[in-house]
């Protein structure tokens, strides 16, 4: 069981963040760019000295600069896999797997062997003998994995783990970690920006952004409900803050929508790209939100595409790639966007 | 582990490199051709030589070790330590670099000679006095030598990635334990030179010594000062002689050395 | 361990005396210069009275006065000059006056064969000649200071050593054609060099003064080695190195 | 941009580093009260002292600027080239350090006097002949000092990342680009110690510069001869009152030198 | 235009494979980890020794060592983005992406100037002051970006730029490569684990496997008919390898599939885990492939679920979240999978 308070400043950056995680329960942390993940994770470490708060692990006191406590890193039994892994890069990958083992006292042999099966687990069973440095990028990611989970810590911190993995990788270690978090009854904090690690792995999201928490929930709670544009691009709708009058909503950005449920007061309006139209003449009779903008962007996405229509508001549409060239939607141009008042979810900030 | 492509022989460079070399390759020949080849093995089997090599092996490992054990912490505290009057340390550090040997000798006659600051009263209390002593030696070489051994481990603490360092203890490795398998393998390099050049100088060390120490054969007497003395009963050839033994002492010890760090 | 002052007392000059016997270790601090000669002095004292070890710590007069000052647990001081003995003296750090045991006088050292063909105290003043000298700080640089004043030339040295041996080498390796130091000095200094004698009417003659400390710790041999060194067996040995006797 | 909560305080290592600055302290210590404050001005403003003090300084400065611009390129030979005999080379260059100054001196004559393996023939021909000038005392602090250069520069060399030179290379830095504006920098500590020990090494040289280079006030007699001098006319306090001068000098580049390399 | 057929050993690892890039093309490089990208693209630039083959860059040979040719890093028109960034610690970000342009001999102004730009278009305007080491990973990796597009190359190499950043700035910095990747007449090769980087940005994928290329061709291509695990994982449909004879296809693995189309010969079958149903009975009447099977894995892939049902063949099908609750997915045991003769694709190696 973490809980935890934060308060620290790195030259400008400050950061001022309260969580908490159970034991066997594992935090999806996200954010952007900056916002103070990373920073979040050295913190706990005890790596980066606290301004305020406090860090309490399993009822002991890590960290609490009131009362001049602080366990110094090596005590702490807490593990963090850094986002740049941080190799030693004068031990083999063996000894660096084996090195948190060792360090808090397993003999050398056992040590070894343990090193030796996490290693396998991450499939690098054949390159312990390998110096870091002449292992690929994902490789060592793989490494620095291993390294983490073999001291099967009270707390353990992972920053993006599988950012550098391919994708069949991916999904055996995504499934590998799914199985060794849920059996360990640590508190698990995951560093991630992708969206199917935080559904598949985390049992709640924690979104930071510069500095403070925006955001808590279940990954369901979170995504149906954005509080901030990169939620909204986490799972991709459209969101648009206003003012709701029965049915009618003002936006802030101008405009008018008329959704289906009534609310009064400021309000967040979600619509999925899915549910927007987009027509080159104006479609005669249709019910609902009508209104005319011009192709700002359009993304290919997999199998669809996604248009941006900027216009009052500005909204992105998601078509088949087939309605690229049927509206000719690469010549840009004025376009005609619509909404079913039923496709648009308002819900107060 | 270097997979780089050959850096392509680099003429200017390798000029100025060669010259050096030269540089210090003719003094070597000289001495190497200035040797009385005949007498070498009597010269250099004498017992006063024999003495003075042992004690000077002795000597400048000693003060080598002496460096280490109190240098190190030194060049930690002036790399890491966080406190007022750092650069005056580090001068301070440097003094007895810069002091003519001899003058380095008379100071520490000052300090911990038998009328000096430390030593009167501790002679007084022990009835230990340290000039005309092997200990003695090793006094004036650590001196002398120590800084050189300060300085290049306190440039190779600045410039090693501390990071790696939070990770050794963010795996629950004890600061003893980041020390031994972390930082040491890093400045390993910067280590080594500094073994050397210490070891070296004090192997070397003369004014100091015979100012402190004194020249007492089979006491204080190292392979310097037994130089000394034939030189200045004008036996230029056996100085020569002796001095060839340091050389071949020394050249052992780098070539060894390369196998050594060679490795990493 | 400290002299009893019976023993002291009973040496009297001219000969180890049979009441005390000299025993135990004794340091006798001498000018470098000193060295060969004294090393077989040294051995032969102690054949001469078993139960006594000689250590010697030969070293340029000046540090060995500093050493002295500083406390050194010497028993004797042989000087290569009296200018360092007085030092000593001065500070009242020796027991009894000093006494010469040894004198020398100054040599011109030219190369082997003598190139520059050089004949006289005169011919160092040739600007052409490059001469090395003793600073004048050091015994054998007064020395040559008070030749040059009796000769009346002036000479200008291209270097002015701290010692006799750098002379010789600087003379000896042909960097200079000429240098003037003690007549021990060339008799000792090896095949590559040979000498130029002074005529006495030009000449100085330096003292070789002994004493012994007052702090020594072993003042029974101090004073044994003293007497020793001033008899005739270690005058002959004085002697094959070149040196005067005391009283000529 | 070090946001490491600061160390707790070590103890032992405290100790050990307190206990090495003291050891440095009290001979300067010594020196200060057996300095002759009285006359300080008057022994420091003489002629031949400021004389010495310059001359000291051209050529250990003089001897510091060769020291790089010949120890550099050997120093990356050796950290970098790939050729035989590399362990020997290396040995070769740590000569000088071991071997006694004077003895060093003599090896100079033999192979840079007038009659010398290289002075000779460079004497026939030109008439030049080093000893006893100027050139001579900076060749022979050279000799002496470039080793300390030489050694600490491989050292910081060896334990830079060499993959960053590569990133350079990759956006188009010619190789004295690359070396200009990431190796220097990132070497900068190591080179930094270098100079210092080299300099302080060429400023306390007294064995091989009165050898090789003989001692004539004005032209050849650097501070450490001068002090000698003045030490050997048994008139100590001038010779300390001179070793302050060069402690005072170097301290304050010590102290300067903080604030240029405190700054990476 | 880039004409590259690389030839090297490292360790025991080796590489050999032959490939050409036109101006203005966008190649897409994927493959596993520890395959060969990165290394491809050091050679590329010249930072590693060619055993064989030669790279050909607008008809000047950079690298032939059968020639004995062979240009210097600094002499090629390239810039590479590495992996790991490799920011110099030493210089400021602004600093870093001006070193470039500086090294080719802009002037300094005009260097800051447009570094100051680069900065900008990733969204670092305001960072260029900043040491690397004190940014966070995804600001890092917009540095090392915007370093190498500044110095607009005839041959630019992106390693696994987007890896770092967060949803949003993912975005932005997609369309910005877009377009700039566009623009330029340069050849770029892009590495990446991520399709849809490779479908957004690529003209062509080039898919390689321990150190040779498997298969190559448009996004489209390639997906639609995978011949590796790995390209399967990509799209995330099941690869089965087999012998036709007319509609049925024996299975190496074992077990028979009954496609539309007859084919005969070793095949490669396709199925999309959408087409697989998955019933806890055994459906009656289902015409096409039925058989039996005991669930091994459950996947949460954002809304959808993927089931891995063991059996003959293996295969994983694509379920509605609803369904684990209906058929107990979680409690595992038996399973019948079925699938149509008409959702299988099946072709030629
Ligand atoms: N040593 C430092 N000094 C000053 N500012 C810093 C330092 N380290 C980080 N920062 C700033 O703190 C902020 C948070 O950094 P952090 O690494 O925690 O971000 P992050 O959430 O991990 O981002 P990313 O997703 O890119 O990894 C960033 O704006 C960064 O610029
Ligand atoms: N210096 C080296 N010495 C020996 N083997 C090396 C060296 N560098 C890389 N390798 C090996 O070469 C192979 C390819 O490495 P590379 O970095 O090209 O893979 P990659 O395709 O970039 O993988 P990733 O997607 O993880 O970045 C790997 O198996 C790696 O172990
Ligand atoms: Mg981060
Ligand atoms: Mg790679």
């Amino acid at each position: 069981m973490l809980e935890a308070d934060i308060q620290l400043r790195l030259g400008k950056f400050s950061l001022d963040a309260a969580f908490s995680a159970a034991s066997g329960e594992v935090v999806a942390l996200l954010g952007p760019n900056g916002s103070g993940k990373s920073t979040i994770l050295r913190a706990l470490t005890g790596l980066l000295p606290l301004a305020g708060g406090r860090v309490v692990l399993d009822g002991t006191v890590l960290d609490d600069p009131a009362q001049r406590t602080r366990v110094a890193p090596e005590k702490r039994p807490i593990a963090l896999m850094f986002q740049d892994y941080l190799l030693f890069p004068h031990l083999s990958v063996l000894e660096n797997v084996a090195f948190g083992l060792r360090a808090r006292g397993t003999d050398k042999k056992a040590a070894r062997q343990k090193a030796a099966e996490a290693l396998a687990q991450v499939g690098l069973e054949d390159q312990g003998a390998k110096k870091p440095g002449s292992m690929s990028g994902g490789q060592q990611q793989r490494v620095a994995m291993a390294r983490a989970l073999v001291t099967d810590p009270r707390l353990l911190l992972l920053d993006e783990p599988l950012a550098a993995l391919d994708v069949s990788t991916k999904t055996d270690v995504r499934r590998l970690l799914r199985a060794t978090l849920r059996q360990s009854h640590a508190a698990n904090i995951l560093v991630t920006h992708d969206l199917l690690d935080a559904v598949a792995l985390g049992d709640r999201m924690i979104v930071i952004e510069n500095g403070g928490i925006v955001q808590t929930g279940t990954p369901a709670e979170v995504t149906a409900r954005p509080r901030s544009r990169y939620v909204a691009d986490l799972t991709g709708v459209n969101l648009l803050r206003g003012t709701a009058r029965g049915t009618a909503v003002d936006l802030d950005g101008g405009g008018q929508l008329t959704s289906a449920d009534p609310v009064t007061g400021p309000v967040f309006a979600v619509i999925a790209p899915a549910e927007v139209a987009v027509h080159r003449q104006r479609p005669d009779g249709t019910a609902g939100n009508l209104w005319r903008g011009t192709v700002s962007e359009v993304d290919l996405m997999g199998d669809r595409v996604r248009v941006r229509v900027d216009g009052t508001p500005t909204i992105t549409a998601e078509v088949p790639p087939s309605a690229v060239d049927d509206l000719k939607l690469d010549d840009g141009g004025e376009l005609w966007a619509s909404v079913s008042p039923a496709a648009i979810t308002v819900y107060p900030p | 582990m270097d997979d780089r492509p050959r850096q392509p022989f680099n003429p200017l460079l390798a000029c100025l490199a060669a010259l050096a070399a030269l540089f210090f390759f003719f003094p070597l020949l000289g001495l190497v051709t200035g040797a009385p080849w005949g007498r070498m093995v009597s010269v250099i089997t004498s017992k006063s030589s024999l003495d003075a090599l042992q004690i000077s092996l002795i000597a400048s490992l000693s003060s080598t070790a002496l460096a280490l054990l109190f240098g190190f912490p030194l060049a930690w505290m002036l790399a890491r330590g966080q406190f007022r009057g750092k650069g005056l340390l580090r001068g301070l550090t440097t003094l007895p670099m810069v002091l003519p040997p001899v003058v380095g000798g008379i100071a520490l006659l000052l300090a911990y000679g038998r009328r000096g600051i430390v030593g009167e009263p501790l002679h007084k209390a022990t009835g230990l006095s340290l000039p005309f002593t092997l200990a003695g030696v090793i006094v004036a070489e650590s001196f002398v030598a120590m800084p050189f051994f300060v300085i290049t481990a306190e440039s190779g603490l600045r410039s090693m990635n501390r990071r790696l360092e939070d990770a050794a203890r963010s795996l629950g490795a004890s600061r003893w334990t980041v020390f031994r398998r972390v930082t040491l393998p890093l400045i390993w390099p910067a280590l080594v030179a500094g073994i050397v050049l210490t070891w070296a100088r004090a192997l070397g060390e003369f004014g100091a010594t015979i100012t402190f120490a004194g020249n007492l054969p089979g006491v204080t007497q190292t392979m310097p000062l037994a130089i000394y003395i034939s030189q200045s009963s004008n036996k230029m050839d056996e100085a020569i002689a002796l001095s060839l033994i340091l050389v071949l002492v020394s050249l052992v010890v780098m070539i060894f050395r390369r196998e050594r760090s060679g490795s990493d | 361990s400290s002299s009893s002052p019976a023993a002291s007392g009973s040496t009297s000059p001219g000969g180890a005396s049979a009441s005390a016997k000299p025993s135990g270790t004794l340091v006798v601090f001498a000018a470098a210069s000193l060295n060969a000669a004294f090393d077989k002095i040294g051995a032969q004292f102690e054949k001469a009275n078993p139960g006594v070890t000689v250590k010697f710590n030969y070293a340029g007069s000046s540090s060995l006065v500093t050493s002295i000052k500083q406390g050194a647990p010497a028993d004797v001081f042989a000087s290569a000059n009296t200018q360092n003995m007085t030092a000593v003296t001065d500070e009242s750090l020796a027991s009894g006056t000093p006494q010469v045991f040894a004198r020398n006088q100054a040599e011109i050292m030219v190369e082997k064969g003598n190139p520059k063909n050089i004949k006289s105290v005169k011919d160092l003043a040739n600007p052409a000649i490059k001469v090395v000298l003793c600073a004048p700080a050091v015994p054998c640089g007064s020395l040559a200071k008070q030749v040059f004043e009796k000769a009346g030339v002036t000479v200008k040295p291209v270097s002015e050593e701290t010692s006799v041996s750098g002379v010789v080498t600087k003379v000896s390796l042909g960097e200079a054609d000429a240098g003037l130091v003690y007549v021990t000095d060339v008799k000792a200094g090896g095949d590559k060099i040979e000498g130029v004698p002074i005529p006495a009417d030009q000449n100085v003659i330096a003292d070789y003064p002994i004493v012994q400390l007052k702090d020594a710790p072993n003042a029974a041999a101090a004073a044994a080695f003293i007497s020793y060194v001033l008899s005739p067996p270690a005058q002959e040995v004085l002697a094959s190195y070149g040196f005067l006797p005391p009283g000529s």
